[in-house]
């Protein structure tokens, strides 16, 4: 069935099923890190996600706000690197813009995607059209903002298509930041591999919001 | 192509287990704090403090750096990542002694993202954190974009010289000068011939042609001027100090350097040699004196192939640094000019 | 079978050229004479000398361990191939100072040979010579049998102690004396999981299957007590050890060692620390203190993937000697026991 | 023709075609070595014989002891290892006992082998089945023994046999010296690469002094 919005433990198992979609794309994921990075961005996401789902099975949630900002804790602590500083910040800003909501719905994951955007883009000063995680990040944060009004799985599937979209996008890009940056031109032709991940991740969200 | 043969346990749990054997390696003179920091015993009350750190993989390096005028911790990451910000706090918090704190480790965004939060978290606590980046890879970014250089090799001279100051230093201002005039006096380049691995996976971090040199890389094979033919070890000698020597930082006749030859792992103490028999014949031409040698495999990239060269421009300052002795897992010297 | 990737110029001239590079990497303080020997600069007028030396191919050892308070020369021979006598005899008289030279190396028919020879004609120019031969390897031969068994890393803790010995001594016979000592109460074991090669042909120089490592292997490749299935770096460091603690030498609760854990070359600094973290534990439940840890490939068979464990017990003498500072380009550390 | 006796001309050519023999063999000698040893007994061969080869164009020899110990002086500086201590050892103690000959003959023959195996045993302290270049050195001396009054070049014909013949032997002895002696029983079934080149050494003398 699909999904006007989530109460927090719908919100806590649709994350689950996201550090499930991401330890699974582990391999494909190290290996995008490989063509551009060090070849470990999966197993990064894959340290984070577990501590993820340790970190959620504890319960005790009183709001959405709470269930993001823990799992962006979880991310930042366990994993390091990069992608625990962005993806850490993605969801602990996201997670504080929703500050005290019972509920996560379509106007929450605008609010949610916003914060957190700003977030990365502060801490890591990554624009759209450097071939980082944002040029998938931003564009779902512009869909979900149009998305206000719609039922939660229909503004998460539009985020999802967009952030696909920006993920397939970075394939034509240079690098100017992160490890890639030093490629030039030799960095266009594969995706960046922040992008996948956050394609997954909105994916995922918007595959159990539909009850699939 | 197979996987290396490494002996390994758990092949995910490689940065807490070599952390372990680290810290007993210094025969109780260091202890781990926190998640996975390594800090010296001793540090005197109003020592202002230096704290280095960064990804694992990279052995001995950034780790074996903490000992006798030396750093006072590392913040440790795990393979090939950044530390969290809780384990930069944790460091930071220990190795703290009322007069600040220097950062001081390499320019990858994850390190400074991460170095970055931790620091906030520390100010928090009322620590006052000052941060140098090092980027001495000449080969990642022009001379007009230093803050796009990434750090390899030159961290070792980089340390050693801001490490002895840090003993005699008052302020954390001082120190920060003089990190950041010994940063900016070290210029390095690195070259790969094969790749190193992902311990958890055993992949290889980038595939390069049998016939091929990658020239200009980064210590995780991260790419730099491009691929050159492979050559002979004199040939490549004297194309890798030719981009030091193109770079903006002038190295005359007269001025004294500390010269490091580095191993990224596989390459042989034999062609490091070989290595520096040209490297100084370059160097002799340009009537560059050499001050001290190091040699060998400080800063590497698990089992890759290759070698760096750096070199630290010495004024009368940090050569009195320099000649200090020191002593940790990584480095160590006796007073003076010996080798 | 692919030929590793190395930087050389004439594969065959590698050991001439490693010694040029080694010398340049010395600063100053060492010196090339005659054929193939390094000699330190200054040796003051009637110390008993050390002469260490053997093939080339292993670096940074033997010819790494010239240095202040530790050898004061080294005969050189090409790769993996012992010095000839006339190299062996070069370097005696360049080092003697009129009170004797002690030559000090590793049990391998070929260096036994060459070094006597050497001797031969040194005692025909009135130099006494002294030799004490080092088998540290356990698994090359029983405990009966001594004589036969080789020399392999256990050399770095006995060079380091002989070398710190001969700045005090007043005699050869005292010198000796110490250097028996330091022998006897060093023991080591090696494996392989990968063999090295000989630079001038590419060929690796034995075959192992992917899934089994070699264990009691010497520094060349040399068969030890046999092949085993491959195993975990835990187990693996379990089985080692405990040939070293079968042996005749008794390590009992309470003993002070010195612990040197090797990498033979491939194998990282990262594989070293978690065996490291193993082998700390075993001698912790036997009681057996570390006075320090030796944590590096410091004698390697080219890109040989392996390591080695060497465990020297300490005696009060053996203690004052080994916590002199020392340098070379080889292994240095401050006064004292820090690491 | 088949010879009698050489001149101390025809000596120098004939260890020069030996110098030549070994050199060609490299490859097969340093393959027999890491077998049993460390590989590279060929490389070290090969060296010591491009020294002997630059020594004997030098000329200016007297007598053809001076020959010999000329080519062991040039083996055993050049070369170093195992092997530049025993084949030095062999060819400068053989020449010893050839002390102001003018020609070699089967006689001579018999005395250099004579000084020269003694020389080595004496030297490295390894006996017949000790699986050394003994092996083949000692059936080689025994068979020149009997053949003193043989012509040279059917003297020497005999002596390649018997060296031979200790080089094959050499294949089932266990390893009691040298690098292969911590091997055991693992040194049976292979040929001690230093008996390979004794059997190549006197082969190539017979075959000059044959005259083919
Ligand atoms: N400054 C930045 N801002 C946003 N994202 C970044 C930045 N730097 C790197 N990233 C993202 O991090 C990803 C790499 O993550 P990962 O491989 O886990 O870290 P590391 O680079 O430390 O190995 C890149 O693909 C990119 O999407
Ligand atoms: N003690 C010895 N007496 C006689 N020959 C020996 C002795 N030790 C080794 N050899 C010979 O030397 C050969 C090995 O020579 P080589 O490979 O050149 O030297 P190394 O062992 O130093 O690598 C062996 O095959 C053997 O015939
Ligand atoms: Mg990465
Ligand atoms: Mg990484
Ligand atoms: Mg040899
Ligand atoms: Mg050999």
């Amino acid at each position: 069935m699909a999904k006007q919005q989530l109460s927090v433990d719908e919100t806590v198992a649709m994350l689950d099923a996201v550090a499930d979609a991401i330890i699974a794309a582990e391999p494909e994921l190290s290996e995008a890190d490989r063509n551009l990075g060090d070849g470990d961005h999966g197993l990064g996401m894959k340290r984070g996600m577990e501590a993820v789902k340790a970190k959620l099975s504890e319960g005790g949630f009183e709001s959405v706000d709470k269930v993001f900002m823990a799992m962006g804790m979880a991310m930042m602590s366990s994993m390091g690197g990069a992608s625990g500083a962005v993806f850490g910040t993605l969801f602990r800003n996201g997670g504080k813009a929703l500050k005290g909501s019972e509920t996560f719905d379509a106007a929450g994951l605008a609010e949610f995607l916003k914060g957190g955007t700003e977030g990365v883009m502060t801490r890591g000063g990554a624009k759209p059209g450097d071939k980082t995680m944002v040029d998938a990040l931003e564009p779902a944060q512009k869909a979900a903002e149009l998305a206000v009004s719609l039922p939660l799985s229909e503004a998460l599937d539009t985020t999802a298509q967009a952030a696909e979209a920006g993920r397939d996008a970075s394939k034509d890009l240079i690098a100017t930041m992160g490890r890639a940056k030093t490629l030039g031109e030799a960095s266009i032709g594969h995706p960046d591999a922040g992008a996948c991940s956050v394609a997954i991740i909105f994916r995922t969200m918007a595959t159990f919001a539909a009850g699939n | 192509m197979s996987v290396p043969k490494k002996l390994l346990n758990d092949p995910n749990a490689c940065a807490a287990e070599l952390l372990d054997g680290l810290i007993l390696a210094y025969d109780g003179q260091c202890e781990k704090v926190g998640k996975a920091s390594i800090v010296k015993k001793s540090i005197p009350d109003g020592k202002v403090a230096l704290l280095v750190g960064g990804g694992s993989g990279h052995e001995p390096i950034y780790h074996g750096l903490v000992g006798t005028n030396l750093a006072d911790g590392a913040a440790c990451g795990d393979i090939f990542a950044a530390p969290s910000p809780d384990i930069v706090l944790d460091a930071t918090k220990a190795v703290h002694r009322g007069n600040g704190v220097l950062f001081l480790y390499g320019n990858y965004a994850g390190d400074v993202m991460n170095f970055d939060m931790g620091a906030e978290l520390a100010e928090d606590e009322d620590i006052e954190v000052r941060t140098v980046l090092i980027w001495d890879d000449v080969a990642s970014a022009p001379p007009t974009k230093k803050e796009d250089r990434r750090g390899i090799a030159g961290l070792v001279p980089i340390v050693k010289i801001a490490g002895a100051a840090s003993q005699v230093v008052e302020s954390l201002d001082e120190l920060e000068r003089v990190a950041i005039k010994v940063r900016d006096n070290t210029r390095s380049v690195g070259c790969a011939l094969a790749p190193g691995s992902i311990p958890a996976t055993g992949k290889p971090t980038f595939d390069l042609a049998d016939d091929m040199v990658g020239l200009g890389m980064g210590i995780h094979g991260e790419r730099g001027v491009g691929e050159i033919p492979m050559c002979s070890a004199d040939e490549l000698t004297g194309k890798m100090l030719e981009l030091i020597f193109a770079d903006d930082l002038e190295f005359a006749s007269g001025d004294e350097v500390i010269l490091f030859v580095n191993s990224l792992g596989a390459t042989t103490h034999m062609e490091l040699l070989i290595c520096n028999r040209k490297a100084r014949e370059i160097l002799a031409e340009k009537g560059i004196i050499v001050h001290q040698t190091i040699v060998g495999p400080l800063v590497g990239c698990q089992e890759m192939a290759g070698i760096s060269f750096s070199l630290t421009k010495l004024d009368d300052e940090l050569k009195k640094y320099w000649d200090m002795p020191c002593q940790s897992a990584c480095y160590s010297k006796m007073e003076g000019r010996q080798s």
